[in-house]
């Protein structure tokens, strides 16, 4: 489990100041402890289910949990939901329920009732980990009594273990150790295909291929597919890109495969982008002339389409709120390719090694890890920053307080990743302090 | 002659009858055949009036004509009299009769009744409903109302008091924004003299000298009245129309302004939740929205505000039906950059709304038809009215109240922010295909904005051929598909233009993303 | 032109007492005059245009002549219309424009509009007969120019002219002057087929369909046809039924092309639909026994079905204002099937010779031709009745007064012809009575 | 272990921070894991309410298990009080925190803070949201509530008075019910003494006890305390909860008794549209429609009536989701001859339903999900809420006005009459196709009440073997689909039921039209 590091470890290092770090670290980083205001990993469901069409979301958990879900995205108003959750109640607690054979019985209900499932999650949450309910054994089990037509897979979202995007990165992780080998024939170190990880809008991934694809690398896959009937493999020649932050567990679990993480900054902004494709190309042996030629003309669309905004956000300040581990990239696209200045970066989880280049790139700013709400807000509202990116608790209260926000789940749930989405990146921090001047009343 | 689908308003006699219908003891023989009795349905069921309008009509058939109709009017008139006998009466002719030249002005006045006769002059071959209910409101006040009697302001004895000019019968949420202004100018310590037409009878209209000033609530209807009273009773009017947050806190000012009196008080609450529901992050997704305006000029000019100041909307075309107030249509349009669209012609409100591909529609029922096979939403903002502007809760336009109401309406058609950011991400989503209307209005299917109903008029294409004269690759029409329903028009519209403007005659995938570059979300 | 009666022509009977008719009438008439609240002619559009669904009707007209038809139905919240007006203006009347090549020109813009139009009604309308624009005429010139994709037939719906349903009437003579000529080849007096007249809904007209193959006659149409490409073809062979009582110029039109009307009640009610069948029979050969043997199983049921609503009508008393010459059918079926007590029976015109049969059922009702409106309210307001039958215009006001009624138009609108349908009809006259006993605000 | 798809309450803790929210100077320490802090957009949100919930979480994390959790506690609720100096603390644990059994009652009563401490038992394994909520309540009048000083009653000098009990943070149309009440009491001659727990403050519930006597709101919420008052305080309270016409008149009935006063006047005016709209003759196509309401006990119990007597509907199913009040719904269901559904299992809801074919559901947001599957109309009566349960506009659910809304919002789902009618007749119209929504809903596709979209979960039609055990013949499948599909459920279920007792096992035409005679319209 990818846990926020235990501010003991990290206590020593002066508040504000640089953290040394491998990769050059240009930014500081520092600890907090206190109350945190941020999603469990359950909240990663509500786009995971979108994404991969056949799948479905089983939530062993509590009525919290159930109601977190359908409550989080105001997903109640939408479509029929592919998740559920197999609520515990006193008669699994006291034991005169077995929670392994309720378990079971809900399973074989909720197949009956939606033939149309090939691929299951069971999802840990908070209680089924304080009780300490295997849901793994479970999966096993179920995965054996339901095969072929439907195949079983756990990971936990649990609040006591997870963050939002944390729980896109377990179940991911689950996925990766589930993938079929791929054929070890050539050389294990030769490249024989570039995966991509993390959950993209399909529009961005199609760029993405055609972009490979230009360049020459012939083998690009997703991950994860939109089918759970698509699986791509993996094994000692698969090489593979994050498309996001958060994803240790799952570069972990990839790599227990055998496959290669290809370090690299992440692909938001013209920047992130083209250090990102240029990082795969090198692996893939194409030449740099190559990736300017390929990249060149889109870049300098997408360095177009941002000058617009660069008037509106240069020199403007911004406060993150810890959220989605994307804060960091963000603010070094922000800063980079737009002039703002970030004032405080809080991040629920520092990954060291997969954001050493991202971290090399920014500005001076204190990155902050964990958080203690009460504290910040005080900082925040010291510092009025002309924009602040937080939860959907925090937003309207700060707007009421007269202080601009950008809601930060938005970034996960908008294009905005690659050459043609970076504007749109940008415009989502335009937007609110456009709105700002406009309204009159 | 002309090709008409739709009209915004019905004939000038129409708008004679929500006059007479509003008021107490007032009738209206009109010289007209049996068919035009269909107006007092308009009356009965898309109002619900438990009452008839008090309206005679003569109904004179083919056999009556060149003969007898003359005195079949003159017996109308003399048998309304007897039965309703009213206070006053009104005497004119509908469409057909006017053809026949019977002088029902001259007829009625002839037969000597102990009343006063208020002929009414409308020209139905030139004039329209709104007009119609303009001249007669006049003629009325015009001839009733009399001078206060002695300006005795014997100040801090009376409190200032207003008359209310222009709510009728069959008006756009008239019975709602009566009860909200009369209210906000309760609190503001100014007292309604009289409200008229809607509800006043004649001696009321004798009285409306009394009163400090006036509020003109439709100018379509009371602007002559208004201003025949400034001239010769001396009588200011207020200009700003109440509707939205920042013209009702502008007419509060305004009226205070013509009352004497203070009105810090009232404007340093916020009595609406419209500023805070705009504020609200969920809003933000509304910012720069393209709407497209259209209605009767006095709701019209105030949606466009309301749409820019107070939604953050981006008013991309604003239109009027009713000519008489074209000058302020174009100032207002002028504002926001747009050319003001005048016209009674629903086919050129069509061809302009199809062109202009907003992502909100802001019109009339007749637009409702329009956005409905254009897949676009679309919400009313003014008459003609439907038996649905008659709704059984309050539902004011005007005043704080109002503006929450506004707030309601025009965001309701759209799909809400998270919603779309779904369908934007996940777009081959089984669930969220382009067939989906929002969510909260059902889920139900939409039409494609290419795909128009079969047999329905489709917009004039041919003439419009520049529009068509580059052409799409499969590559781009597919990457096109990937866009979301609800911005794709305007996305194929930006595209176009940017090929046109460049050059281009085969749209690519690049060229695509080359528009997006150029024009920004 | 179907006009009503002038009143001096009856004037002599006296008043309330029956009038002697060739049919041996059971009910009394006697005439009104006064100021009528009828719609006119151009109402029957509403219905009309639905009908023949590659039919187009142009209004030639005024704008109260536009704003009727668009409001009349509250049509207007509707799909998108197959009607317009050609809205004459100043420039018309005054002479400055010539009012037949501003038509030509209307005609013109509309055909480039809507390409699907294959059959095109100019519609008379008041200003339109007052100015005696020769519509005729302008339909022939327009129909050799359009030809051979679109046909141009004229009839007048003026208010002058013609109430309400006579529209219908009107539209349909026009159709019948139209048909194609069936071949006469064999002996003129054999029937060769049988024409259903009016507008029915579709799912009676499946009915009466089979009804009639059942009983062996072979070649049955209706008229209109739901395809202005349809239309049957009419001659000497033809026998006609009328399936509605209002149709006095469509019978002579047809009867002008030799067809035969068979006399006969009209298909309301179980009894009616009988009589109307067995005429058809009787004309075509058929035998009592093969009648009685088609449809006694659904008369019976029929007759099953009503007696429910026998039980909530039986002794009702009911009162008709003039609306849609429907009126003395109707009240003869509630009368005889369900036991109600028509009080007053007014209709706005009263074809004696069609309704022969009709009136001879009639219990002694007095039958009021014509119409004085207030007159007519002040006897309701004293019969006080159980229900009222009238138009919309009406119907509110006498409801606010504490009178049940029925508005009129729905008659038009329900299907409620032959045997499946005499109970819905007689529903429509128990829901309100019923609604009343409901509500108990 | 239960599936559950969708839960109609929050769990028991949310119900809790309902009253804290509602209430000043109260805060609340719970003892939770950070992913609970998700309940505070509950209140930002989807209420959009302008500060965050008084509520401090400890946010304990794995690694903190069996160590210091407890220490955790207390830490949080010493920095609480610190930071927002309370009146009132609650105290409690989440789900997660009640298995570690870390008592923060006893925990927080240790610390010795200067205030009153009320500790929440709630069972989070066995309890939901109302519940919760209730609970939280009692405790905190029953901890704080004192009777009247001296019954000091010098008639004629005071005017009566009571409480408003009930209405909380994202309760169901609240915030509109409150100003609708208050407004009534007015005119009535009542004054409110205090409105609690929204917008009350510790030293407001103090005062409870001046009141007369209490009117409960609702009772999921309140009930418990009504009780508490009446028998400790001796105060009296109102049974009725004045949704609907008839309800609103029997709750002023009610109220003028306890407070000893004559409410002829009141009672004597209409001063709902909801009757003559009901009456309006274009509302004759409501009788007899079949309607399925499911929703909270009160408001299910109060649509019921309505539905039955106001809007002369067909009440064919009736449910609530809270067991609290079975009896009540069970009692109120055998009225319309029914069997209520007591249940919190969507699947279970949708069953009923499905069964039922009604044309009319009145339910929750989950119900809505249900009728768009089954192309049905719907209409939301009941929390849970949404955002758009929190509209701009003055929206009550009670009193005259809450009738008017009522009336709009029932009404609005359904075809209108006359288009019902030109579906039925014209039913091969290409532009009146299938498909068509409502017009006025924007005109868009319904799907097939056979054809729920593709991988949504079907009825489990394998179990109600008995429905399908009948065939229907292709002639009468055709037959069936000239019938309109908003009657189309119905016919198809009784000609299935009539079939089946009439050992029928190829449906004809000919049974079509025989269940249509047996049963009627």
């Amino acid at each position: 489990m990818n846990r926020p590091l235990d501010p003991a470890t990290v206590a020593g290092s002066p508040s504000g100041a640089p953290v040394g770090d491998a990769a050059g670290c240009g930014a500081s980083t520092r600890p907090a402890r206190g109350q945190r205001e941020v999603f469990c990993g359950l909240t990663g469901i509500i786009w995971l289910h979108r994404k991969i069409q056949d799948a479905f979301f089983l939530v062993v958990g509590s009525r919290t949990c159930a109601h977190l879900i359908q409550s989080a995205a105001g997903v109640m108003i939408f479509a029929e939901p592919r998740f559920a959750t197999a609520i515990i109640d006193d008669r699994d607690l006291s034991g005169i329920a077995d929670a392994n054979d309720e378990l079971d019985a809900v399973v074989a209900r909720l197949l009956a009732r939606r033939p149309d499932i090939r691929l299951l999650f069971l999802v840990g949450s908070c209680p089924s980990e304080v009780i300490k309910l295997d849901l793994s054994r479970a999966a096993a089990r179920l995965s054996r009594e339901f095969a072929p037509a439907v195949r079983v897979l756990a990971y936990s979202g649990s609040g006591i273990e997870t963050t939002f995007t944390q729980g896109e990165d377990a179940c991911l992780a689950a996925i990766a150790a589930d993938l079929p080998q791929a054929g070890g024939e050539r050389h294990a170190d030769a490249p024989e295909g570039l995966l991509v990880v993390g959950v993209l809008a399909e529009v961005v991934e199609d760029q993405m291929a055609r972009l490979f694809r230009d360049l020459g690398i012939e083998r690009v896959r997703f991950m994860p597919p939109r089918s759970a009937l698509a699986m791509p493999d993996a094994g000692p020649g698969t090489r593979f890109l994050l498309a996001q932050p958060f994803l240790a567990d799952t570069a972990r679990a990839l790599e227990e495969r055998g496959a290669k993480r290809i370090p690299a900054p992440f692909p938001l902004g013209v920047e992130g982008m083209t250090a990102w494709v240029a990082a795969a190309a090198r692996e893939f042996g194409i030449s740099d002339e190559r990736v300017a030629a390929v990249t060149g003309p889109a870049a300098e669309r997408a360095r177009r389409s941002l000058a617009r905004y660069r008037t509106q956000l240069d020199g403007k300040s911004v406060f993150f709120f810890p959220d989605s581990q994307l804060e960091v990239p963000i603010a070094r696209f922000l800063a980079r390719e737009l002039g703002m200045r970030p004032i405080e970066v809080a991040t629920p989880y520092l990954h060291r090694q997969h954001l050493a280049q991202e971290l090399a790139m920014m500005p001076g700013t204190a990155v902050i890890e964990d958080q203690d709400v009460e504290a910040q807000l005080d900082r925040c509202r010291l510092a009025r920053p002309d924009i602040v990116v937080c939860g959907l608790g925090l937003a309207n209260p700060l707007e009421a307080e007269g202080i601009t926000t950008k809601w930060s789940i938005e970034l996960l749930f908008t294009p905005i990743h690659g050459y043609e989405q970076a504007a749109d990146l940008a415009e989502l921090f335009a937007r609110p302090l456009v709105r700002r001047t406009i309204l009159v009343t | 002659m002309k090709l008409t689908i739709w009209t915004y308003e019905a004939p000038p006699h129409v708008g004679a009858m929500r006059i007479a219908t509003a008021m107490e003891g007032v009738h209206y023989v009109l010289h007209a055949p049996q068919g035009d009795t269909y107006a007092d349905l308009l009356f009965t069921m898309i109002e619900r009036l438990p009452k008839r309008p008090p309206v005679t009509y003569t109904t004179f058939q083919a056999r009556d004509l060149g003969s007898d109709t003359a005195e079949l009017f003159k017996n109308a008139m003399r048998d309304a009299y007897e039965r309703f006998r009213p206070q006053v009466m009104l005497v004119g002719a509908s469409c057909t009769a006017e053809l026949l030249q019977d002088d029902p002005a001259g007829l009625a006045q002839a037969l000597g009744l102990p009343i006063p006769i208020v002929p009414l002059e409308l020209p139905s071959y030139q004039r329209k409903e709104n007009w119609g209910a303009s001249e007669t409101f006049f003629q009325l006040v015009r001839a009733l109302a009399r001078p206060r009697e002695a300006r005795e302001k014997a100040a801090g004895e009376r409190r200032p008091s207003c008359n209310l000019l222009g709510p009728t019968a069959l008006g756009f949420r008239h019975r709602d924004d009566v009860r909200e202004i009369t209210g906000l100018l309760a609190e503001l310590g100014i007292a309604v003299n009289v409200t008229a037409p809607l509800g006043a009878s004649a001696q009321d209209l004798m009285r409306l000298g009394e009163a400090d000033f006036n509020v003109l609530m439709y100018p379509e209807i009371a602007d002559q009245a208004a201003r025949h009273l400034e001239r010769h009773l001396g009588q200011p009017y207020t200009r700003t129309v109440p509707i939205g947050v920042g013209a009702t806190r502008d007419f509060i000012a305004e009226a205070a302004a013509l009352a004497g009196i203070d009105p810090t008080d009232m404007l340093s609450d916020e009595r609406s939740r419209l500023p805070w529901y705009a504020k609200s992050v969920d809003s933000t997704y509304l910012t720069g929205k393209r709407v497209f305006i259209f209605g009767d000029a006095t709701h019209a000019i105030a949606t466009a505000r309301i749409a820019a100041e107070e939604l953050g909307f981006s008013v991309v075309g604003l239109g009027a039906y009713n000519r008489e107030f074209a000058r302020d249509v174009r100032a207002a349009a002028s504002k926001y950059g747009v050319e003001a669209l005048i016209t009674d012609d629903y086919l050129e409100v069509e061809e302009r709304i199809l062109a202009l591909q907003p992502e909100l529609v802001l019109g009339t029922q007749m637009e409702r038809h329009i956005a409905k096979r254009a897949g676009l939403p679309c919400a009313v903002i003014s008459a003609p009215v439907h038996v649905q502007d008659f709704p059984a809760r309050y539902s004011p336009q005007m005043g704080f109240e109002g503006a929450n109401v506004i707030f309601d309406t025009f965001v309701h058609p759209l799909m809400m922010g998270l919603e779309e950011h779904l369908l934007g991400m996940f777009r081959d989503d089984f669930e969220f295909s382009d067939e989906a209307a929002p969510s909260h209005l059902g889920g139900a299917a939409r039409q494609e904005e290419e795909g128009a109903a079969l047999g329905s008029p489709r917009p004039d294409c041919e003439k419009d051929g520049a529009a068509r004269s580059v052409g799409w690759s499969a590559d781009a029409e597919r990457e096109l598909k990937k866009i979301p329903f609800f911005v794709r028009g305007k996305a194929r519209r930006n595209t176009e233009l940017f090929a046109r403007e460049h050059g281009v005659a085969l749209i690519t995938v690049e060229t695509l993303y080359d528009a997006k570059a150029h024009f920004g979300r």
